[in-house]
Order: structure tokens, then C-alpha cells, then sequence
């Protein structure tokens, strides 16, 4: 093809005033987007291969820089929007299928952005969180009722395998190879500084990072790359993965390419080969054989370690979520429609799912109905990106979640959504050694430590606000969200009424 | 304990603040024939170009003595020392000490020269009195003869170069600054020099004064105004000496500045030690090594033990903002690089450095210094990338990460 | 019934007055001292509503379980009538013995049974005979409309009304009763609906429940509790800790003590310095039982079979003191309402949030 | 006492602490006019190689060569950190003769100049340190 229809989307400017042809926005852009001209004393800029993340702008000392998007536009058409235009381009360039990476962008509702929180006033108080405690102390895994006593009637507790969380986030799967050594050093670090887990994802467990496998959620997927018995010993609980909130219902690929020296080791895939996840788990084909991989994992480990089961919310959550509670699983995580992934094919990941807070409704509901709620812990993600959707989360009965996204941008990322092309300027979606470099761990495990404890306090301040002060007297406490702007029936599946009611 | 320091120079000081690094109590007292506060004798030139002033040249801030503790006694002549009774005899009476330091320097050496007494205005180059007094002598119409191209020779030139009419040097050697430069750095150095108007008369001394003129060995004849000697210095060793010390050229001292009289020590220009590249023993009349030599002495008077064995020779100075550096030995095999703005030579043997001249861009030199001193091994580092351009690069990740990150290997 | 939105429609948060005496050797006392005792706390209530619980008084009665029931109207007497004959042998039915009283209006037909299940209804249920009556009474609370059962356990009753308590219990007239132990609830709703069963104390078979506070856990204790077959129709607090209380003891078997660790569950911090075994128990209740952790401010008193017991919430958000003399044991919102009844008291003291004070009858007492 | 380290795993090359230094030493108010078109000489040097780069300074050494050598009292230790009175530097250079590190350079006017640990701005934190984005230069006590 002769001509590209393509047009930047953004254009780099640069104030001349400003920029004192330092170069540090040229060494910085993996994407080459500076140059600099010596004969001309001038820095110039193509930006056609910007993707707009910020690295130049933030590094740039005169702050010369600015990312805009290009005013250059189609003609007006609120059916052919630009994206829906370029999209026909790329693909008729390509003839391929559209990746994209992080989580769906389109506008569909967020209905953590519709619900608001309840607070104290007069009949019962508010509890001040610097001077009484507040605790947010969670636990996974299933509840039993049963009591045990010993001949002198003293109860004995019953063992059982749970998780023990200082507050309810963990970081959620992303796997070595789909994010840097660096980005899971920080993530391990400041899950066991902050008294959490972090998953591995699908890409196994570098042998450095076992030292952290108390803090360690390890990933069984659909490719078992990386799967073994030391990996599961090692580990705090493992997860079955069956679907991802970005991608329900299909695997995923990680490019020979990325399948070098320790991502190849740590993944057990030869160097060079691509590392292909099927979209089922070839040994699951009904809830049936879900048990068993269940039990199976419980047996290699002896019944030590809880066994959660992923899933990506999709239409019928509840009941498939009922089919997993009664599967042996401890813990159910269930990823929303706007949950992130490294790299997913552009219209599933915009078009297939549903929302995690309707998702998380309606299964804690279902559990309940079905009194079986006690037996599993409820994990959710997809999109939890502050304390008040944890708070929301929880009160609508999730036990806890999981973040991701807001994980990576504590860590730098700036939502570039070009995970895919591997040259992330930040050092966290990337291999190549000059970029993982970009990412100290020192400094991005002490953010996400600082992210978390701040959401703790936040938490712990809406907590003290409505006169709670143990977060289990949050989970489910549906009186405490009221809707606003939603109709009856999403109030109804929320199970929450309308502000003013 | 009673410290006595004889001396005001950097090998004193540096006592001083070795001696109080260790013990903030003892008294010093610090006997000093000149009358001044402590300063730095290099600058005297520098005094004459204008480019600092008597303020500026102290060594040390004017507290310095009072904030050390230490008694001055400024003008004051050191005549002997009796090692028995642990005294000094000086000009205004005896001084007791438990330790003592030689700091005592070194006096202008002049050679024989047939009709030198009869010079009317001659002067030596050593002292901020001596510096004074030059300048007096100066107009602008004045012709100076300087004895001597060596350092002081040669910065005393540039000193009064524009305070007087001319200039010329006469030296022995067949080069300028032949301690410090080798023929083809002096050829260097020279022609700049010539360019600021001096004249040289090199591998030639004066047979005679008469009048206003000195004859040469050669035949020629120098008309001047005033005269300059700067051929050398004597060490003075004489209190060691007299006292039975062992002395050759310097007082002789070991790598804990100990001369061999009991309790008695000595630094800097008086004294005489081992150079640490060629192994020699030798006076190494450099203010560096004057301080350096001083602080250790003083940390062993005050009874902690620790030896300053990395003496060599290193020089920094420049000519008309002509840079050179140079240090330790010119033996072995020669890295040689020449180019705008730039003369490097740099001598290695035995899989170490030993010295280097450089003149021009002296950036980093440090570096090459440091691995002569450290007597880096040339075979754990990339030579070839540090003769080119002295960095850190060379020297590996590892020894890096001592150097930049406080890592201790 | 009016357009007033009442309990069941609506949560109401209140504040309340309580108090309870208890005579541990079993002795009976009249009704009276009670009402002496809630009215100095008058300013507590807003006449929204007042009740009361007695233990031991109907020891002719003591095997069967007295059913207290308002009727809204004739036809729910008739429907709850006919589904008791179906369901119950009754052995006595009578009116509730009342006294006008000018505060008290709008008055529902009050009815008292005393019933045992049928037999054969109870055996083709496969239910225990308690569990048989908390269905019976949940469906007749339910589905018959207009009828509500608000005292349903065996040798207690429970006496409440819209009012000041003081003048409920004038009205109930009860100085006329006689009991081993005795609490009462005036009520202080921010609300105004005027519906008699929203009134206090809450009771499920022998469980009566009085309480002072505003809980936040509410809905989470609610829908925990209700996925165990107890359905909250009142959205009161009382209604879901009475429940909570008779879930955990009746049927999950933790004692008194233990649910107090559960529903006023020590801090972590605290459970992290006790020896291991307690530490371990703590931690166990604490995990399995998370969601009956109740927070908030609350002081109850939780009347049962032969004992009583009160609890403060872990932050003691509300007042609450027990006093003793001799074999009574008085506990209430406020000092003076014990002090009134008892001016001199063997030691009086506040216990401290989360800390359960449990009283039971002596092992020779002379009343069960 | 607090000292400038750089670990070079984590060095960028991006050099911004040399214009981070050169401009917390201009004494000016804004970068960009400060900087326009200067070639700067910071007290901090990038030095790059084979895939390694880190910055260099003065290591403020306890036993400092540059201070025992400097002829005219020019250097010297306050509160272990070593400053230049460029007043009194005459240009010999013995102190970049001694200095193993090649941490102190002429300046534009002839006087050396070094590191000082931004003592003289009084901005606290080194300003190399400040704005280094990726931790490589730290400032703190070993």
C-alpha cells in the first residue's frame, strides 16, 4: 500500500523558550521520538510514533514539553467517530486483528461512580480513626460454623487454610514476561511490606523472588508455564486462572520474541518459542473437571494452601460463581469488564464482559440465597481505582481485591495502552534491559507501599466516618451505598436503594 | 602531653590538625623564625600577578591558631635541641617538649658565582619578606636575570613579569623545569613562555658579574637590572643534625615521620623519605606532600599509629594559563598523545603506572595519580580506554561501586 | 394501619433506655420496681415506644410457650387463630390483662397463648420443637397480615407498647407479675411511626433482647443472618442481635462468653497479647464468625432462661452499669435507675466495651 | 554523615542531574532562562560506556587528598562536607592532580569546582539527588 491514512494522534510541543536542548526527552523516548539536531541547535520531533506517555514530558526539566492531542480531525460524524475511522485504516493496512493492552477505555458505565457512602451524624457516632482502632484486618478462605470442644468444653478451632490480609487489596495476576523483573520485585517487596499477596500471573516464579512466596499467589493457567511442584510449595495459595476480565473466553500469547534468557527459565517455554495459552484449560471442559484440578492442586500440596479460581465476569457470573463455591474452590476472584492485561485483542477487550460491580452484586447475592456465601471468599478486580471503589467493593460484599492497573501506575505507567509493542518507557511492560532499568524497585515498591497505606487510611476513615471499625462489618453492608442516577434495576441488582431513600 | 612544633609551614599545620585529631587537649607550641601568620609560600608568585593578596595567602583562617590550642611563638629562632632533656634552645629560651617536630623547611641554595657578592640588588625567591622586596625593586623598565628555570625560577618570572621590563633565565640544564618536565613537555612549555617575552638561556651559567652584567659560560652577556637566584634549595637538617640525627640530603624519617632521635620527628621540605614509585629515598619538597608528611607525624606524636608511605612526586602549575601536571617517575614504556591543546605522556612498567606529564587539559589527572599511588594492577582495568580519557569507566563495576556507592567489597 | 412508614418498611435508627434486674437465687418479685427504674430514665424515651421482658412469670405455664400477639383487626385474630389450631394445641387463650391509660391509644387487640406444637405437625416437619416455633411464628409474622407474635418463649413474656415506658407498663399492669428477672426498653426513635411491635424489647422463644444504640453493621449482620433461615422483617437492631444471639447459641452452640467475643469481638491488637490457646480461640471466633462482629454503639441486655447477661459494644459507645446487692444484680443504662430502685448497692461498676457481665441463676435457686 | 552515592544499576544516562546541578548552582530562578543555551559545567558528571552510565561527584572524602594538597587553603572541610573558597584558589590545580576520583574541575573562571552538596543553596537535599527520577543518586548515610 502506497499511502497510510494514518495521522499522528498527538503531537509533542515543544516551547523554545523552554527547552535547553538538554536531550533528556531523546535518551528517554524508546519510541525515538526526539532528536536533536546539532547543526541546527534544535530538538525536533516526530509524532507520529508518540503514544503519549508522558515519559518525555515528565522527565523534562523546563517542562518544554507538552503532549497534546492533535487538533487535526475528521469531518464530524457522530456515528464514524475517529477511532472507529482509524481502526477501518489500521486494519485495512494490516489485514490483521487490533491488539491493545490495559483496560477497556470506551464509555460504558461505572457504577463505582454511582453509588455513594453513607456517615454518622447524631443518632450513632462517627469514630475518630487517630484514636480508637480501626482495623481492616481480612482473612480468605471459607468459613465453617462447626464447633469442636475439648472434654473440658473449651473450643478447639478447626483448621483451616486462609489468607491473611492487612487490608483488603492484593496485587493482582500480571506475570514475569508480560511485566518487567523489576515491576514483580516491587510488587513482592511491597506485598510483604504491607502485609499482602501478589500474583504471579502465568509466567511462573523467578527463582529470586521466592524469598517472597509467603506473600506469593501463584498462578496455574490454561498454557501451566512455569507450573511445578517447588512453584506451588512455595507459594501462600495458588489460582486457577480461567478467564481475565480484558479477555473472557480467550488465551493468550506471549511472543517468542519476549521469551528470552530468565522469562524463558522462569516459564519453562525454549528461548524463542511463543508461549501460547489456550483459551480453556484443555483439562477443564465443565465445572466437574474444575473440581478436580481443585482437588488436584490440593492434593500436590498436601491441603495447605487456599485454591482460588479467576474468572472474568461475564453474563451469567452468579451461577457460575455458585457451580465454583461448591467446586472445593476457597476463593472466587471475578474480574470485571475493565480489568487490564498486557495485550488483548481490541474488540474483545471493548466488547465482551460485564461490569464488576454488578457482577460482584449479584453473586454475593446469589451465595447468599444459596447459603453458601461462607464457604468462599470473594475476590474482585477490573478496575478498582481508589480506596472508594475498595469501600464500595466491599460493602457491596466483596472480601476483598485485587488491583492491577492502579498497581502499575503507583509504579509510573501513564496508561499509554501500547503494552503490547514491548517498549515501554517506563520499565514496567518491557524486557529490553536499558528500559527494565527505568523501574528501581526501591523506589517502586516504597509507592506502592505509600498507595496502599494511604487507601488504608482512607478506608479507614470512611470506616470511622459511618461508626464502623472492623471492615467486616462493612462486607455487605449494602445500607451503607445509596445509587444515584441509576434506574430500578440496577438499584435492584446492586441490592441498594436510591440516594433519598 | 607537650607538642613543639618548629616550623609554620604546611608540614606544621598539618601537624597541628593530625595532633588534634587525636588529642584535643595536649599543648602545642609552634616555633616559627618568621614573623608571620601561617602562609602559603607558592603563592608569593601568584601575590606579585596580582592574582591574591596577603589576606588570601593564609594557610588557615586567622583563628586558626587559638581554635587548635595552640601557643605561637612568631619570630622566634630554633638553635638546637637537646634530645636528653627533651629541650629546644632557641633564641628566647628553652622549650621543653615530650614529642617534637622538625618542620624547619629549607633555605635558598647559591651556587659559587664569581662577582655575586658585589650584585647590588639580588634576591632570593623563597619568602613572602623575600617576594616583598623584589617587587620594590621593580619598575617597569627593570631587566631581571633569574638563576634558575626551575619551579621557582620560573613562577617568580611569571610573578614579576608584568612589573618589569624584561626578562631571562639562565639554567644549567638543557631545559626548563628539568625536575618536573622531560625535553619534549619543556620544548612545549618553553615556547609559550617565549611568547610572553622571556628569554632563556638554557645549558648555561654565569662566570661572572660585573657591573650590571653577567658573562656566561657560553660568551654571552645578560645586561640586568636586579638579580634573581632560585638554582636550588638546602634542606635544613641542621638541629637533627647537631643533635646526632641521621641525616643525608634531608633529615632521614621513616614512613611514621620518626627522625632517629627519640621523640623527635620531622616533615616536609627538611625532610627526607621514601618515594613510593621508585622506592628511593628522597626529599619530595612538595606542599602536598609537606602536609600530608605533617598530619601523619602529628597522628603518631599523639600516639596514633599510622604511616604515610604514599609520598611521590606530583606537581600542579601553570604559565600564563598554560596547565601542566605531572607525577611520579618517567620510567618504562610511554603512552604518548599530542594534540590541540594537549601533550599527554604517560609512563607504565610492571603492569603499573609510574608517572605522567601532562600539559594542557589536565581534566581528572587524579585518576592516573591515584593509580600510581594505588599502584592499580594495568591488567584488572581497560588501559587502553583510561590512557585516552581518565574516567572511572576502566575500572569495573565492582571497584565502581566501592568508589560511588560506599559499597565495601 | 395508618400511611406511617413503620418498622419493616424502614430502618428507624433510635436512641433507648434500658434496664434489668435479676434475682440470682430466683426469688419473685413484682413488676413494679421495673417501672420505677425505666421511668427515671424518662428523658431517655420520646413515648415512641416502651416495653418490658419478665422471666419466671408464668410458672403454671412454664412448659408452653406464651404467645404474645397484637391483632390489627379481627380478621388477622381469625386467620392467626386458625393457623395456630392448625399447627398447636392450645391450652389457654385469654385477652392480655390492661388498664386505660390516657397515654396509651390507638390500641391493637393484644392476645396471649399458651401452645405446644401439635404432635403430628411437628413430627412431619422434622424440625425440633423450637425450630418448629420460630418458623410458625416467622410465617404468622409474614403472611398474616395485620397479626404479630412479639413474645413467643416459654415462662417469659414480653409487654410492649407504643409510650412512655412507664406508662406501658401501668398499662400492661405490671405490678400485677411476678418474675425472677425483669428488663425494660424505653425508646427514643428518630422517627415517628406508631406501630406497637416496633416497640421493644425484641424476643424469639426465651430470648428477649433490650437496646440502647445505633449499630453500623447492621445490614451486614443482617444479610449474614438471614442466609441461616431468620428473615429481619423489622430492619431493628434488636430484631438482628436477637437473632444473632439465638443463631449462635441455640443453634450454633458457642456459649455466652464466646459470643460476646463474636458480636463484641476484641480489637486484634488486643487477641495478638493473649497467651496462645486464648489466642487462638479469639482468632478462630474472630474469622469465622467475622460477619457477626457487630459495630457501633450498643449496650443490651439479653434476657434467656434463667440468666441475663449485658453487653457493651468494644468502644463502649453507649452508657451501661451493673450494680449488686445482695442476690440482685441491677444493670442499666444509668446509674440512678438502679439507684432508685437501690440506694444501697453492694459495688456498682461500668463494664468495659466488649465486656460481657453474664448472670444466671444460682444452682439452688428457687425458681426456674 | 550524609554523603552523595550512585548506584549505577539504576543510572539512566539521562544526565539530568548534571543540569539539575548546574542550575541549583547558577543561583538562578528558572531553569530554562538560566540554562539557554549555556554549556553547563556541572558538578556532577555522566559518565557513559558499553551499556553502563553513572554520574560522578565529589565523594567528600574523610581524608581528603585535595584538601591536604591544596597550596593556598582553598579547600576545605566544614561539617565533613569539602567547599571551595574560589577566592582563594589560585588555579595550580594540585587538587585535581590529587583528586582520585577526577571529581573537581576548573571552572569557567580558572577557580576549581566541586560538589558541595548544595550546602551553599540551601535547598536541603543535593539537588542531583532531588532530581534524579530513577533513585540512582542518593543522598543519605553508609
Amino acid at each position: 500500500m502506497a499511502i497510510e491514512f494514518m495521522y499522528p494522534e498527538y503531537e509533542v510541543l515543544r516551547d523554545p523558550d523552554r527547552c535547553i536542548r538538554c536531550r533528556v526527552c531523546e535518551r528517554q523516548c524508546a519510541n525515538e521520538v526526539h532528536t536533536y539536531l546539532p547543526e541546527k541547535d534544535r530538538m525536533i520531533s516526530d509524532d507520529l510514533k508518540c503514544v503519549n506517555c508522558h515519559r518525555c514530558a515528565t522527565l523534562c526539566p523546563t517542562r518544554a514539553i507538552k503532549i497534546v492531542k492533535s487538533p487535526h480531525t475528521f469531518k464530524e460524524n457522530a456515528n464514524w467517530g475517529q477511532k472507529e475511522i482509524t481502526e477501518i485504516y489500521k486494519q485495512a493496512s494490516s489485514g490483521g486483528v487490533l491488539l491493545s493492552s490495559m483496560g477497556n477505555p470506551e464509555k460504558y458505565p461505572v457504577y463505582f461512580d454511582k453509588m455513594l457512602l453513607n456517615a454518622s451524624q447524631v443518632t450513632n457516632p462517627s469514630i475518630d480513626p487517630l484514636r480508637e482502632p480501626m482495623e481492616t484486618r481480612v482473612f480468605l478462605g471459607g468459613k465453617t460454623h462447626e464447633i469442636k470442644r475439648d472434654e473440658n468444653g473449651r473450643l478447639i478451632p478447626i483448621k483451616r487454610v486462609k489468607l491473611e490480609l492487612s487490608m483488603p487489596v492484593m496485587f493482582s495476576a500480571m506475570s514475569y514476561g508480560s511485566i518487567s523483573y523489576n515491576a514483580h520485585e516491587s510488587l513482592a517487596r511491597a506485598a510483604r511490606e504491607l502485609g499482602i499477596f501478589y500474583n504471579t500471573g502465568e509466567g511462573g516464579l523467578h527463582e529470586d523472588f521466592y524469598q517472597y512466596g509467603s506473600n506469593t499467589i501463584v498462578q496455574v493457567a490454561s498454557g501451566r508455564f512455569g507450573v511445578h511442584k517447588k512453584y506451588l510449595d512455595t507459594a501462600a495459595a495458588i489460582e486457577i486462572k480461567i478467564g481475565q476480565g480484558a479477555k473472557p473466553g480467550i488465551g493468550g500469547h506471549l511472543p517468542g520474541e519476549k521469551i528470552v534468557g530468565d522469562v524463558s527459565r522462569t516459564r519453562m517455554v525454549p528461548e524463542g518459542a511463543d508461549a501460547i495459552s489456550p483459551a480453556p484449560h484443555h483439562d477443564i471442559y465443565s465445572i466437574e473437571d474444575l473440581r478436580q484440578l481443585v482437588y488436584s492442586l490440593k492434593e500436590a500440596t498436601n491441603y495447605t494452601k487456599p485454591v482460588f479460581v479467576k474468572i472474568a465476569a461475564v453474563h451469567n457470573i452468579a451461577a457460575i460463581a455458585s457451580g465454583i463455591a461448591r467446586s472445593g474452590a476457597d476463593v472466587i476472584a471475578i474480574d470485571g469488564f475493565r480489568g487490564g492485561t498486557g495485550a488483548a485483542p481490541t474488540r474483545i477487550r471493548d466488547n465482551v464482559g460485564i461490569p464488576i460491580e454488578l457482577a460482584l452484586a449479584s453473586v454475593d447475592t446469589r451465595l447468599r440465597e444459596e447459603g453458601i456465601r461462607d464457604r468462599v471468599s470473594l475476590v474482585v478486580a477490573g478496575s478498582i481505582r481508589s480506596s472508594a471503589d475498595v469501600f464500595k467493593a466491599v460493602a457491596l460484599g466483596a472480601d476483598a481485591c485485587y488491583i492491577g492497573t492502579a498497581a502499575l501506575l503507583a509504579l509510573g505507567c501513564h496508561l499509554c495502552r501500547t503494552c503490547q509493542t514491548g517498549r515501554c518507557n517506563w520499565g514496567i511492560a518491557t524486557q529490553r534491559p536499558d528500559l527494565v532499568k527505568r523501574l528501581n524497585p526501591d523506589l517502586g515498591y516504597q509507592r506502592l507501599v505509600n498507595l496502599l497505606t494511604a487507601w488504608n487510611h482512607e478506608i479507614k476513615e470512611l470506616m470511622g466516618g459511618m461508626g464502623i471499625n472492623s471492615i467486616e462489618s462493612l462486607k455487605g453492608n449494602r445500607l451503607m451505598l445509596r445509587g444515584v442516577g441509576l434506574t430500578q434495576k440496577e438499584l435492584d441488582i446492586l441490592g441498594i436503594k436510591h440516594a433519598g431513600e | 602531653m607537650k607538642y613543639v612544633i618548629i616550623g609554620n609551614g604546611p608540614a606544621a599545620i598539618g601537624a597541628i590538625e593530625g595532633i588534634r585529631k587525636k588529642d584535643k587537649k595536649g599543648a602545642i607550641t609552634l616555633i616559627s623564625k618568621e614573623p608571620h601568620h601561617t602562609y602559603s609560600r607558592p603563592l608569593i608568585s601568584y601575590l606579585l600577578l596580582g592574582k591574591t593578596d596577603e589576606e588570601r595567602m593564609k594557610y588557615r583562617p586567622d583563628g586558626f591558631y587559638k581554635d587548635n590550642g595552640v601557643d605561637v611563638m612568631l619570630g622566634v629562632t630554633a638553635e638546637s635541641i637537646d634530645p636528653v632533656r627533651q629541650t629546644v634552645k632557641t633564641d628566647k629560651g628553652k622549650v621543653p617538649y615530650d614529642r617534637l617536630l622538625i618542620a624547619a623547611g629549607s633555605r635558598p641554595f647559591i651556587p659559587p658565582m664569581k662577582g655575586f657578592d658585589a650584585v647590588e640588588k639580588k634576591y632570593s625567591f623563597m619568602t613572602l619578606d623575600d617576594a616583598k622586596a623584589l617587587s620594590e625593586a621593580l619598575t617597569p623598565e627593570t631587566r631581571v636575570l633569574i638563576i634558575g628555570a626551575g619551579l621557582i625560577g620560573l613562577k617568580c618570572a611569571e610573578g614579576i613579569s608584568g612589573l618589569c621590563g624584561h626578562i631571562a633565565v639562565v639554567d644549567l640544564a638543557d631545559r626548563i623545569l628539568s625536575s618536573i618536565l622531560d625535553r619534549e613537555a619543556a620544548a612545549v612549555v618553553e615556547k609559550s613562555l617565549r611568547e610572553h617575552g622571556m628569554e632563556f638561556y638554557l645549558s648555561d651559567s654565569v662566570e661572572e658579574f660585573k657591573g650590571g652584567r653577567a658573562r656566561l659560560k657560553s660568551g654571552k652577556t645578560i645586561e640586568f637590572d636586579v638579580l634573581v637566584t632560585a638554582v636550588g634549595v638546602k634542606a635544613n637538617i641542621s638541629l637533627v643534625k647537631d643533635a646526632g640525627g641521621a641525616c643525608e640530603r634531608g633529615i632521614i624519617v621513616n614512613d611514621h615521620m620518626e627522625t632517629t632521635v627519640t621523640n623527635v620527628y620531622a616533615a616536609g621540605d627538611c625532610a627526607q623519605g621514601t618515594d613510593c614509585v621508585t622506592g628511593q629515598s628522597r626529599i619530595l619538597a612538595l606542599m602536598p606532600n609537606a602536609y600530608m608528611q605533617g598530619e601523619c607525624a602529628g597522628r603518631n606524636m599523639a600516639g596514633e599509629p599510622g604511616a604515610f608511605d604514599r609520598a611521590m612526586a606530583q606537581n600542579a602549575i601553570g604559565f600564563f594559563g598554560l596547565h601542566m601536571v605531572t607525577a611520579g617517575a618517567y620510567e618504562g614504556e610511554v603512552y604518548f598523545e599530542r594534540g590541540e591543546g594537549l601533550y599527554k605522556k604517560l609512563f607504565y612498567r610492571d603492569d603499573r603506572l609510574m608517572g605522567y606529564i601532562i600539559i594542557g587539559d589536565i581534566r581528572r589527572a587524579g585518576i592516573y595519580t591515584a593509580m600510581i599511588r594505588d599502584r592499580t594492577p594495568l591488567s584488572g582495568i581497560d588501559f587502553e580506554l583510561i590512557c585516552k580519557d581518565p574516567s572511572l569507566l576502566p575500572f569495573g563495576k565492582k571497584r565502581r561501586a566501592e568508589m560511588l556507592g560506599g559499597v565495601k567489597n | 394501619m395508618n400511611d406511617t412508614v413503620i418498622e419493616g418498611q424502614v430502618r428507624i435508627p433510635s436512641g433507648c433506655a434500658i434496664s434489668g434486674i435479676f434475682s440470682r437465687s430466683g426469688k419473685r418479685f413484682s413488676g413494679e420496681s421495673i417501672i420505677r427504674s425505666i421511668e427515671v430514665m424518662h428523658d431517655r424515651s420520646n413515648g415512641l415506644g416502651g416495653g418490658f421482658a419478665g422471666y419466671g412469670i408464668y410458672p403454671e405455664y412454664k412448659d408452653y410457650y406464651a404467645f404474645h400477639i397484637f391483632y390489627d383487626t379481627l380478621k388477622a385474630k381469625r386467620d392467626c387463630e386458625e393457623f395456630l389450631e392448625r399447627h398447636f394445641d392450645i391450652i389457654n387463650l385469654s385477652k392480655i390483662p390492661t388498664t386505660k391509660v390516657k397515654e396509651i391509644t390507638n390500641e391493637p387487640l393484644i392476645w396471649r397463648y399458651f401452645v405446644l406444637p401439635l404432635p403430628t405437625k411437628l413430627s412431619e416437619s422434622q424440625l425440633t420443637e423450637e425450630e418448629f416455633v420460630v418458623k410458625s411464628v416467622f410465617r404468622i409474622n409474614t403472611d398474616i397480615e395485620g397479626a404479630y407474635i412479639f413474645s413467643s418463649g416459654k415462662n417469659m413474656g414480653v409487654f410492649k407498647a407504643v409510650g412512655f415506658p412507664e406508662d406501658v407498663g401501668r398499662f400492661y399492669r405490671l405490678d400485677e407479675y411476678e418474675g425472677y428477672c425483669f428488663t425494660a426498653h424505653g425508646r427514643y426513635p428518630t422517627n415517628t411511626p406508631g406501630w406497637w411491635g416496633g416497640a421493644h424489647p425484641f424476643a424469639l422463644l426465651d430470648y428477649s433482647i433490650v437496646h440502647n444504640g445505633e449499630i453500623s453493621s447492621y445490614d451486614a449482620n443482617r444479610r449474614a443472618i438471614e442466609m441461616y433461615g431468620y428473615k429481619c422483617t423489622l430492619q431493628t437492631d434488636t430484631e438482628v442481635i436477637t437473632y444473632i444471639f439465638d443463631y449462635l447459641h441455640r443453634k450454633v452452640g458457642l456459649t455466652l462468653g464466646e459470643i460476646a467475643s463474636v458480636v463484641a469481638a476484641p480489637f486484634w491488637q488486643t487477641i495478638g497479647q493473649m497467651d496462645a490457646p486464648e489466642r487462638e480461640r479469639h482468632e478462630y471466633l474472630r474469622n469465622m464468625f467475622a460477619s457477626q462482629l457487630i459495630t457501633g454503639p450498643f449496650s443490651i441486655l439479653v434476657g434467656f432462661s434463667g440468666g441475663l447477661m449485658a453487653l457493651n459494644d468494644r468502644l463502649k459507645l453507649r452508657s451501661m452499669v451493673v450494680g449488686q446487692k445482695d442476690d440482685m444484680v441491677y444493670m442499666a443504662s444509668e446509674e440512678s435507675a438502679i439507684r432508685i430502685i437501690e440506694p444501697d448497692l453492694d459495688w456498682i461498676r461500668s463494664p468495659r466495651g466488649g465486656e460481657a457481665v453474664i448472670v444466671t441463676l444460682d444452682k439452688n435457686a428457687s425458681e426456674v | 554523615m550524609k554523603r552523595v552515592y550512585v548506584n549505577e544499576k539504576w543510572c539512566l544516562g539521562c544526565h539530568l542531574c548534571e543540569y539539575n546541578c548546574a542550575f541549583s548552582n547558577s543561583g538562578g530562578r528558572d531553569m530554562a532562562t538560566t540554562l539557554m543555551g549555556v554549556n553547563i559545567r556541572p558538578n556532577i558528571r555522566v559518565e557513559e560506556g558499553e551499556g553502563v552510565c553513572y554520574a560522578v561527584s565529589c565523594r567528600h572524602c574523610e581524608d581528603p587528598l585535595c584538601v591536604k594538597g591544596c597550596i593556598g587553603g582553598a579547600l576545605s572541610i566544614e561539617d565533613g562536607v569539602i567547599e571551595i573558597d574560589k577566592s582563594k584558589c589560585i588555579h595550580c590545580y594540585t587538587c585535581i592532580v590529587m583528586c582520585p576520583y577526577g571529581a573537581v574541575m576548573p571552572s569557567e573562571d580558572g577557580a576549581v569546582q566541586k560538589c558541595e552538596l548544595c550546602v551553599k543553596t540551601k535547598k536541603g537535599t543535593p539537588a542531583c539527588v532531588a532530581g534524579c527520577p530513577n533513585g540512582a543518586i542518593v543522598f543519605e548515610e553508609r
